[in-house]
């Protein structure tokens, strides 16, 4: 859709303002309707949206499946880590209130790190999921990436 | 005061309303897909504008105004790159237009 | 490094607008983000090689929109009696308009409005000039006055 | 008074649901299904004020996010049958 003069210059003008809208959803998960899941979800379409008009190859070169692999894996690591260091503290898996000095500031500590760790994960396996879907053309470009990477 | 918001409210989501109603009925009536697109942009305009002005009207200056402004100003920027990428797409697809000559 | 600053103004004025919560946490989250959405924003110019140019006169963009509103409304009046009428008088026709005079931005803008009318829908940007469907006469005979395009051609900077 | 909003809204949506079914070309049908997404908004939005839970806007506001996006992603399915292609072959290409 390079040769798509509106939908290349709304598209430039919309992305950052979806993403930050993502991350208002991420860490207002306390006050309105909101959390990880949903953040993640809208990450990845504002994501989805460059790869669509910009080309699916240009967006492996912004985020390359790599990157998009090992985030997706850190935030899982996140989550069962936080759970783990719940046990190390003398607490049960994911038992936030043992994670700082109060009950209430490790539950606000233990939940928003949990859903960063969420947010991090759906955000990149949406990223990689369309990575898949739209394949990998070596007639288009050759940036060494290999079809199997995303 | 109060009293005077609230009937203007009201009179922005009845008429609201009404213009959505019509283009959802100008959607089933036009003959092809290019005057269809006029009907859709007919609720996607007046009448999206006219009933979250009167959603606006009944919270005032508040946080719910803000986001319905963003909701908005939103909606006029996407929908209508849609409806041109549409269209668009359409004439590329080789649909021809029925024009009255 | 203007535009990441101007890119950077705008997220921190939305996430307030957002937020409308001022407690410490948010704001430096808030700061967090939109540094880090700009940082991406940018890299993304960067990859696809495409800047994007907002450079418009605020004051007269204000008053552009008061004006654009002013001709939906009247728009959808006369397109709602058009589906309204028991027997269809369509008089649809294809024609350019030229949009000279008007940077990238501007000429979206323009096939935008002409869409966001109804009555009028841009069909393609070619060669400087916007092919538009138009449902019935008197709006094509709207468009065709100009009026539109001289006024934006008003938002272009110098 | 929301009621009758949500009433025209709901009618509105069924009409646009004909449409989408009734076809007859496939933009048309795209044409339908993205009205009724903005519908959709227009409804959260009423039923949020309905219920008195303003934090629906958040909902709304996300749902034609991705009505957006997905009208995008549909239409270039149908062009190119592929959604990450990046160079199309006519320079007259959608």
């Amino acid at each position: 859709m390079r040769h798509h003069l509106v939908l290349r210059v709304i598209a430039k003008l919309l992305i950052p303002l979806i993403l930050l809208f993502a991350l208002y959803v991420q860490f207002h998960g306390d006050f309105g309707p909101g959390g990880g899941f949903q953040a993640g979800v809208i990450f990845g379409s504002a994501f989805i949206l460059y790869g669509l008009i910009f080309g699916a190859n240009t967006a492996r070169r912004v985020a390359t499946p790599e990157v998009v692999r090992v985030l997706a894996a850190c935030g899982v690591l996140l989550y069962a880590g936080v759970g783990v260091v719940a046990i190390l503290r003398g607490g049960n898996y994911l038992q936030y209130r043992v994670l700082a000095a109060t009950a209430t500031g490790g539950e606000h500590l233990g939940i928003f790190l949990i859903e960063f760790g969420v947010g991090l994960t759906v955000a990149m396996i949406m990223i990689g999921l369309f990575y898949c879907f739209t394949g990998y053309r070596p007639s288009d470009h050759n940036n060494g990436t290999h079809p199997h990477d995303a | 005061m109060q009293l005077l918001l609230d009937a203007i409210s009201w009179i922005c989501l009845l008429s609201g309303g009404f213009f959505v109603v019509a283009g959802g009925i100008g959607l089933l009536r036009f003959p092809d897909f290019f005057t269809r697109l006029h009907a859709a942009s007919v609720t996607d305009t007046l009448g999206t504008g006219l009933i979250l002005l009167g959603l606006m009207l009944q919270s005032g200056f508040s946080q719910a105004s803000v986001k319905l402004i963003l909701i908005l100003v939103f909606l006029f920027f996407s929908s209508p790159t849609a409806a041109h990428a549409l269209a668009k797409a359409a004439l590329h697809g080789k649909l021809v237009p029925f024009v009255k000559r | 490094m203007k535009h990441a600053f101007s890119l950077f103004a705008v997220l921190a004025g939305l996430w307030i607008l957002l937020s409308g919560e001022f407690q410490t946490l948010l704001l430096v989250l808030g700061v967090i983000s939109a540094a880090g959405v700009c940082w991406l924003a940018l890299r993304m110019d960067a990859k696809d090689g495409e800047y994007p140019v907002v450079n418009v006169r605020l004051l007269r963009l204000g008053r552009y929109w008061l004006w654009l509103i002013k001709e939906i409304v009247k728009a959808n009046i006369n397109v709602t009696r058009e589906i309204l009428r028991p027997e269809l008088r369509l008089s649809p026709s294809i024609f350019r308009v030229p949009a000279d005079g008007l940077s990238e931005l501007g000429q979206v803008t323009y096939a935008n409005s002409i869409t966001l009318t109804p009555g009028t829908v841009s069909i393609n940007i070619k060669d400087r000039h916007i092919e538009v469907h138009a449902l019935i006469q008197p709006a094509a005979d709207d468009l065709q006055r100009g009026e539109m395009v001289r006024r934006l051609r008003r938002l272009e900077p110098n | 008074m929301y009621i009758a909003g949500i009433a025209a809204v709901l009618v509105t949506m069924a009409l646009t649901l004909a449409r989408a079914f009734m076809g007859p070309t496939v933009y048309d049908r795209i044409l339908a299904v993205n009205s009724f997404g903005t519908k959709t908004v227009l409804i959260i939005a009423l039923y949020g004020y309905f219920t008195g839970r303003p934090d629906f806007l958040d909902i709304a506001l996300v749902y034609a996010l991705i009505n957006f996006i997905g009208t995008i992603a549909v239409l270039k399915f149908f062009e190119y049958g592929d959604l990450g292609r990046d160079r199309p072959s006519q320079p007259d290409d959608i």
